[in-house]
């Protein structure tokens, strides 16, 4: 079974259920049971390579390979590591869990609407599978800027009043960063080894290629990714998509997709252009700084639930990018393990939000208070939700963003002074977005048959919240999976973790 | 270059030049066609001048007959009498216009001097069997391809053209059943309209009929006579006629409030 | 005095028929403006014929004839189709193709 | 065993961490203390309704079953000889990766079993009476999950064997904190006190953060075991910063001044709560992490002053501030926050402190509790009325808890041989005998605020019980049942013997010597008579002053307006207003402004900027693209000029 092409088969099943439904006559009455199906199956085989992965190992493992445009040097190359694999599962954990938490959100009228739907969202599974799986630079790339079709879709045909709009900043942004990265592209191989595969990632790291061009080449990356992150400060699309998307849109752009951002910035950038990403270090570590505060500042302020949400992402970014650009063992540990802490920690949050908002029908904060006394279980999942988003020791946030500061710490320890301010930003803008939701007294506007968390949404907040204390009590499988590769990566980079001011003899550990 | 050929040329090359200048001046475009078909045909005695006498005759016939014969009856139909303004809309169009003209005669005409022409060679060598052989030869031995190609090119444009002048119904034609159930309906021109030119001095369907009180009825006159302002107009009761246009289109309606639908229909 | 006095005349003809081109207004005059141009260099094909000895230029300008036949039905045809859609014969009329 | 050499020149033991050595017995099941509670907290808030009936009764039994297991295991402890008593119960292997290597564990020694058994009887105690005073509330399941969920986020706190899992359990009882005095939050003023309860106690946990990544920047490690062995290893400076920021993190969590503000607010809470976590233990966590780091401390004098001033500082604040309060619960959180100013103070003074400190520490836990307690009991009486004004001569109406509630009392006030006497008396001398100028300065402001205390506890214990009725009509004052009062009688037990039990007998001071080592006194400013004469003298004139005003006097119902002193302690020293002004509005405005900005300056100004630019260039070159063919015809025109020319010049 080792010879499975694993990573193949998970791109092709979601991508072939997606063709399946749109072929599926007009009104498909079990679309999304059959969308469910699908991508249950994809987390199966997903658990299936995850068992064929050996833990440990930090070179690329599942790899496959096939020539594809030798004439130009594109491979249809796959294979995971540590942080690949990571990704991935987190992708095929969120699909479902957004399918179920998508049930209602198109109505089966007998139209194409619903199959399109679900076959948008299967398909940006495929996309998503693809991205964080090519380790061909070019195969990358078309997985980079095909995601942005679903999307696209999904926010503009199904998202909310200003969706034209939203979807059409979301692409302008992403096609403006993907361009920028497509000339990079073109420039890495004239200054690759060339030949009939020569966009294999392995090919390109380690080439040593200094001066202006790797600068330059860096840049084009940076900004690619930094916009995807989104970065302060090109990270104004974000609000907007996210609040006109459906609440399981926003989940998978917000929780899955930005995640392509920082995961190029570990593996391109920082593999390809070792050099450069030092050169550029202290500016990045401004960013993310700035970043994690400004992200903060402007969740305090928001007035529309689903904006605010967006807006601790991009602070939550910051820290992923600060952790990222640290470079250290325990920053960048902490970063990839915040990647995916995030994603299920977002994805509480929008999903609970947005079942709040289809009983409210309003995303105004202000429209809510006292709601724990209208749907006490919503109210105190969201709380949870809430406190993982502010990092709680013990829910899966803390570990991630603790590792994120005292890693910094070891090498910027100014920054990391300044990030963990958003620790104390973060307990406002969720207590007070609680406060104002939950607290006070029953509102009297609120017919009394809303009712609380329905089966359907218990089966969308259980395996997040079982997640939330998993990864908060015991990350270590997951560490154990992200550090070789991190370690890799550091090597790629060539710098050394600093080793403690006092060296401890001795210790019991 | 003979002396009488050289004759030739300067007789009928300054014609040419003021029959385009004619294409370029002229008001109406009947006008310019007549002075493009005299350009033609000039082009076409050249030709033959040149020992190229096959496609100079094609030029006369195909060229001067049968194209420009199609620019005139696009010309009739689009209309004789219509004429554009001469007023140019295009900001700096006219001065860019001429500017770019002379720049390119000049470019092109100083361009031209500096080029050596070889000393002519003549066609004799080439077309000893006749030039209608000589060019069949030619044409269906080396240029073979390229002359499939272009009669394919005119099959093409032939459908084409077809396609663009018809006319595709939107609506079913209305029977004469229907149009008198709808005269009948609507109560206007129950009998038809007045036919024109019964008045007894007009005899053309220029002229309006006149009614019983003597009143000239416009909507006799063919409209599209009344668009091109070509109708007739008769006096009535001593009335100068040309100064004065008298409402005399409303006056067989049988309601003033109808007026606006029949004639929005009828147009 | 040699043959380049007609290669002289096909400019002057060319140059007057860029004029028409872009100085009329009338559909079919433009029209004409591009059929003179042609023409024009026709007369040029023609003497260069001569002047090589080869049959080469009276076979393009063969060529040249025909695809202006073709070129003038198609156009005369859009210029009915104009005409009956916007009643009017001005180039200018026709000006919905840009941003 | 190496001696460790301080500044202040003492005879330490290994901090005992270092000593720790695998536990075996009755100790390897240490973490049941932590589980009990916790499964507890689980199924009452997963259960859900189904364990409406039996919920609050099974977290009662398994906070006692705690207690047992903590007694238990300080049974094996004493067993062992002193320098043995410190025992490591490893579990699982946390986060390990790069030079971090955290290993979730427990450590037992003295010092964490004295919190322990603290913890787990007054918490199980609390329970109980919890059990009476919320029985008619519909969401008394949720309540007493969340008091199971602060008692084992405690007991993490206190066993944690690294500083990272003490934040585990520092950050969990902020969150028990947090959701108890947000309990009753359809009140929107309590749900905001239980926000900035939470959000001030964050400005401390980002200093322990902050504390703990330059531990691991300076020793690799964040166990107490490396931490404390290689304190010594690191520089003067490097220990002081920590020693500051460890000191914030605890000013954070025990409602030291200058984050002192969320304790008064936090009353809010049911009064249980009040008892257990913003009186007896939570709020004590400070207290604890100053003293676990010792090793720390020991080796940085400016740090420790730091420490001490801010005790001292905040004793006399809470004091002043307890004097105007007319809210009893209110008065009790001043009189609270002043009392752990005394601990604070106490472990700033080092090592001659640090047993007297744990001392007061549980001795308060047990008089504060009992007060507190005493006042939900009035409360209970007087139909959840807080203010004392319209209280008055109760003790006739509600003699046990005027009695349980005077044995708190005489503690508090330090009367002569009750519990109270024995801690504070101490940390006042030892407060004396600090060297040169400190001496002096602390000794004085410890006296002063013993002085104080007497006075303002009696003016509570007067204006509630004695003097003339003042009540509202409708009430109907009536003692409590006796799940309600039997916790009362204990603790007030607890508050008139529990020093002469620990401390004459040296029970205490043997079973915490093996942590802090032996603290031997400077040479005392005053002769120790001296300062136990003056303490005495001042305690009865604070009563005094406090009976002729409070207790004899009429007390008028509506508060007066009173001096300028009076009305700044009643609003706690214009805290609130002070952050109000210096941060909250100034925050405030920052946040809209960024938003403004956010829209208008990044999307609106950059961003949209760069696109209105570019839309700007194309709408000028769209005008080329007009629609007209001449104009087009005119362009190519131009084109073929610019080739022929461009021809012509190249040859």
């Amino acid at each position: 079974m080792s010879d499975m092409p694993w990573l193949s088969i998970m791109l092709a099943v979601p991508a072939l259920g997606a063709l399946a439904l749109v072929l599926m006559p007009r009104g498909f009455a079990r679309a999304r049971e059959f969308a469910l199906g699908v991508s249950l199956l994809t987390f199966v085989l997903a658990l299936f390579a995850g068992l064929e992965f050996i833990v440990g190992n930090s070179k690329m493992q599942l790899v496959e390979e096939y020539s594809w445009i030798p004439q130009f040097g594109v491979s249809f190359a796959l294979g995971v590591d540590g942080i690949a694999l990571s990704m991935i599962m987190l992708s095929v954990i969120l699909v479902p869990i957004c399918l179920v938490a998508a049930w209602d959100d198109v109505p089966a009228d007998g139209s194409r609407r619903l199959q399109g739907y679900v076959a948008w969202i299967l398909l940006l599974e495929a996309m998503m599978i693809g991205v964080f799986a090519a380790t061909d630079v070019f195969l990358f790339y078309i997985f980079f800027e095909a995601m942005l079709v679903p999307v696209y879709f999904l926010i503009g045909q199904y998202g909310g009043p200003d969706r034209a709009r939203a979807a059409t900043k979301f692409l302008l942004y992403s096609l403006l960063g993907g361009l920028i990265m497509l000339v990079a592209v073109i420039g890495l191989y004239t200054v690759g080894p060339g030949g009939s595969d020569g966009f294999l990632l392995a090919n390109l790291t380690g080439l040593e290629i200094g001066g202006l061009t790797e600068k330059l080449l860096f840049l084009g990356f940076f900004i690619a990714f930094a916009i995807k992150a989104p970065m302060f400060p090109v990270h104004t699309w974000l609000p907007h998509a996210a609040t006109e998307a459906r609440p399981a849109t926003a989940v998978l752009l917000v929780g899955v997709l930005d995640k392509v951002g920082t995961f190029g910035m570990l593996r391109f950038c920082l593999q390809m252009f070792p050099e450069a990403s030092r050169w550029a270090t202290p500016v990045v570590i401004v960013l993310a700084v700035t970043s994690v505060i400004y992200g903060a500042l402007l969740a305090i302020a928001q007035k529309d639930m689903m904006r605010l949400i967006a807006f601790t992402s991009i602070s939550h970014f910051g820290f992923i990018v600060l952790g990222i650009f640290a470079m250290t063992t325990v920053s960048q540990t902490g970063s990839t393990l915040y990647m995916v802490n995030h994603g299920f920690t977002t994805a509480a949050l929008f999903l609970i939000a947005g079942m709040l908002v289809a009983r409210r029908g309003s995303r105004t904060i202000a429209d809510y208070g006292g709601w724990q006394r209208v749907t006490p279980l919503i109210a105190g999942t969201l709380l949870i939700a809430g406190l993982s988003g502010l990092s709680l020791p013990g829910l899966n946030a803390f570990v991630s963003e603790f590792l994120v500061i005292v890693g910094t710490f070891q090498r910027y320890p100014a920054a990391a002074v300044l990030g963990a301010t958003g620790v104390i930003l973060a307990a406002l803008y969720i207590l007070l977005w609680y406060q104002k939701i939950a607290t006070g007294p029953r509102p009297e506007d609120v017919a009394s048959t809303t009712r609380d968390m329905t089966v359907r949404e218990k089966f969308v907040v259980a395996p997040l919240i079982a997640a939330f204390l998993v990864l908060g009590f015991y990350p270590k499988p997951v560490i154990d999976l992200l550090e070789p590769a991190v370690t890799t990566t550091l090597q790629h980079v060539g710098v050394t973790d600093p080793a403690p001011t006092v060296t401890a003899e001795g210790s019991e550990g | 270059m003979s002396g009488g050929e050289a004759l030739l040329f300067w007789v009928l090359g300054p014609t040419c030049v003021l029959g385009s200048l004619g294409l370029l001046f002229a008001r109406k475009a009947v006008h310019a066609a007549m002075a493009m078909a005299l350009v033609m045909v000039g082009l076409g005695i050249f030709y033959i001048a040149q020992y190229a006498e096959f496609v100079g005759i094609i030029q006369i016939f195909v060229y001067s007959g049968a194209v420009m014969m199609l620019f005139l009856f696009v010309i009739m139909t689009v209309g004789v009498e219509s004429t554009t303004s001469s007023v140019e809309t295009i900001g700096g169009q006219r001065i860019w216009g001429w500017l770019l003209a002379l720049l390119f005669l000049g470019v092109a005409a100083f361009g031209l001097g500096r080029v050596t022409f070889p000393e002519p060679v003549g066609l004799d060598a080439a077309q000893t069997e006749g030039t209608v052989t000589a060019l069949a030869r030619e044409i269906f031995s080396r240029q073979v391809f390229s002359f499939e190609v272009l009669g394919s090119l005119l099959v093409i444009a032939v459908m084409g053209a077809m396609v663009l002048a018809h006319r595709e119904r939107l609506v079913p034609r209305r029977t004469q059943r229907e149009l008198a159930a709808e005269r009948v309906r609507s109560n206007s021109f129950v009998a038809g309209k007045p036919a024109p030119g019964v008045y007894a001095r007009h005899n053309a369907s220029d002229t309006p009929a006149l009614l019983p009180d003597g009143t000239p009825a416009a909507v006799s006159v063919p409209r599209v006579l009344v668009a091109r302002g070509q109708e007739h107009p008769v006096p009535y009761r001593g009335i100068d006629p040309a100064g004065d246009t008298p409402e005399t289109e409303d006056a067989d309606l049988p309601a003033p409030s109808r007026s606006a639908t029949t004639r929005g229909e009828q147009a | 005095m040699s043959l380049s006095v007609y290669i002289y005349l096909a400019t002057i003809l060319f140059t007057i028929g860029a004029l028409v081109v872009l100085l009329r207004r009338n559909t079919i005059i433009v029209f004409m403006g591009v059929e003179l141009m042609l023409n024009a260099c026709n007369l040029a094909l023609i003497t260069f014929s001569r002047m090589h000895g080869n049959l080469d230029g009276q076979v393009y300008t063969l060529f040249v004839m025909v695809v202006a036949a073709a070129e003038v039905v198609v156009g005369l045809a859009i210029i009915m189709s104009i005409y009956r859609a916007r009643r009017s014969a001005s180039v200018d009329d026709a000006n919905l193709l840009k941003l | 065993m190496s001696v460790l050499e301080t500044s202040a020149g003492l005879a330490l033991a290994d901090p005992s961490a270092v000593r720790a050595i695998e536990a075996t017995g009755t100790s390897a099941l240490a973490w049941l203390l932590i589980a009990l509670p916790l499964l507890g907290a689980g199924l009452l808030l997963v259960g859900g309704r189904a364990t409406d009936k039996f919920g609050p009764l099974l977290a009662t039994l398994l906070s006692w079953g705690s207690f047992v297991v903590g007694a238990l295991v300080v049974l094996q402890l004493a067993g062992l000889g002193a320098e043995e008593r410190s025992l490591s119960v490893p579990l699982w292997d946390w986060v390990t990766t790069g030079n971090l290597s955290v290993h979730a564990g427990l450590l037992i020694d003295p010092l964490s079993m004295a919190f322990v058994l603290l913890i787990t009887f007054v918490g199980s105690l609390i329970h109980v009476y919890s059990l009476g005073y919320m029985q008619h509330d519909p969401d008394k399941r949720r309540f007493f999950a969340y008091l199971n969920l602060f008692v084992a986020a405690m007991l993490i706190l206190v066993l944690a064997d690294s500083y990272l899992l003490l934040f585990v359990g520092w950050e969990g009882v902020g969150l028990a904190s947090y959701l108890l005095i947000g309990f009753w939050n359809h009140n929107p003023a309590y749900a905001s006190a239980a926000n900035k309860a939470f959000v001030v106690n964050r400005i401390g946990d980002f200093a322990l953060i902050i504390a703990m990544a330059y531990m691991l920047y300076t020793y690799g490690a964040l166990d107490y075991a490396t931490v404390h062995g290689e304190a010594g290893s690191a520089a003067t400076t490097t220990l002081t910063v920590i020693g500051l920021l460890l000191l914030l993190g605890a000013c954070g969590k025990s409602a030291q001044f200058p984050l002192q503000s969320w304790l008064g607010d936090a009353m809010a809470g049911p009064t249980p709560v009040s008892a257990l976590i913003h009186a007896a233990t939570m709020v004590t966590a400070g207290v604890y992490l100053v003293a676990r780091s010792q090793a720390i401390y020991d080796l940085t004098p400016d740090a420790r002053l730091a420490v001490a001033i801010v005790g001292a500082i905040t004793l006399l604040y809470g004091a002043i501030v307890g004097c105007a309060k007319d809210d009893i619960k209110k008065a009790l959180a001043a009189s609270t926050m002043s009392q752990i100013g005394y601990m604070m103070l106490a472990v700033g003074l080092g090592p001659i402190g640090y047993i007297y400190a744990i001392f007061h520490l549980i001795t308060h836990g047990f008089f504060k509790a009992g007060m507190f307690l005493g006042a939900g009991s009035v409360m209970h009486a007087m139909n959840d009325r807080v203010d004392m004004r319209r209280f008055g001569a109760l003790g006739r109406e509600i003699k046990t808890t005027w009695i349980t509630f005077g044995a708190g009392w005489l503690a508090i006030i330090g009367f002569p041989f009750t519990a109270g006497w024995f801690s504070k008396d101490h940390i006042i001398e030892s407060a004396f005998s600090a060297p040169g100028w400190q001496g002096w300065v602390f000794g004085l402001v410890a006296l002063l605020g013993a002085g104080i205390t007497a006075f303002y506890m009696s003016r509570l214990f007067f204006m509630t019980f004695h003097g003339k009725a003042r009540w509202e009509d409708d009430a109907a004052p009536h003692e409590s049942p006796l799940t309600m009062t039997v916790p009362m009688m204990v603790l007030a037990v607890g508050s008139l013997v529990l020093g002469a039990v620990l401390y004459p007998t040296g029970v205490l001071t043997g079973w915490l010597e093996p942590v802090f080592g032996h603290g031997e006194a400077h040479e005392s400013l005053i002769p120790l008579i001296g300062i136990q004469v003056s303490v005495f003298v001042l305690m009865a004139l604070g009563v005094a002053l406090a009976w002729l005003r409070y207790g004899r006097d009429e007390v008028p119902v509506v508060a007066p307006v009173g001096s300028f002193a009076t009305r700044a302690a009643r609003q706690d020293l214009f805290q609130d207003e002070f952050n109000e002004t210096f941060l909250r509005r100034p925050g405030a405005g920052l946040v809209a402004g960024l938003e403004v900005a956010d829209n208008d300056v990044i999307d609106g100004g950059m961003v949209g900027g760069t696109s209105r630019g570019l839309a700007g260039v194309a709408n000028v070159v769209r005008q080329a693209q007009n629609g007209f063919v001449r104009s087009y015809a005119l362009t190519m025109l131009a084109g073929i000029v610019a080739i022929l020319g461009a021809v012509w010049v190249i040859q």
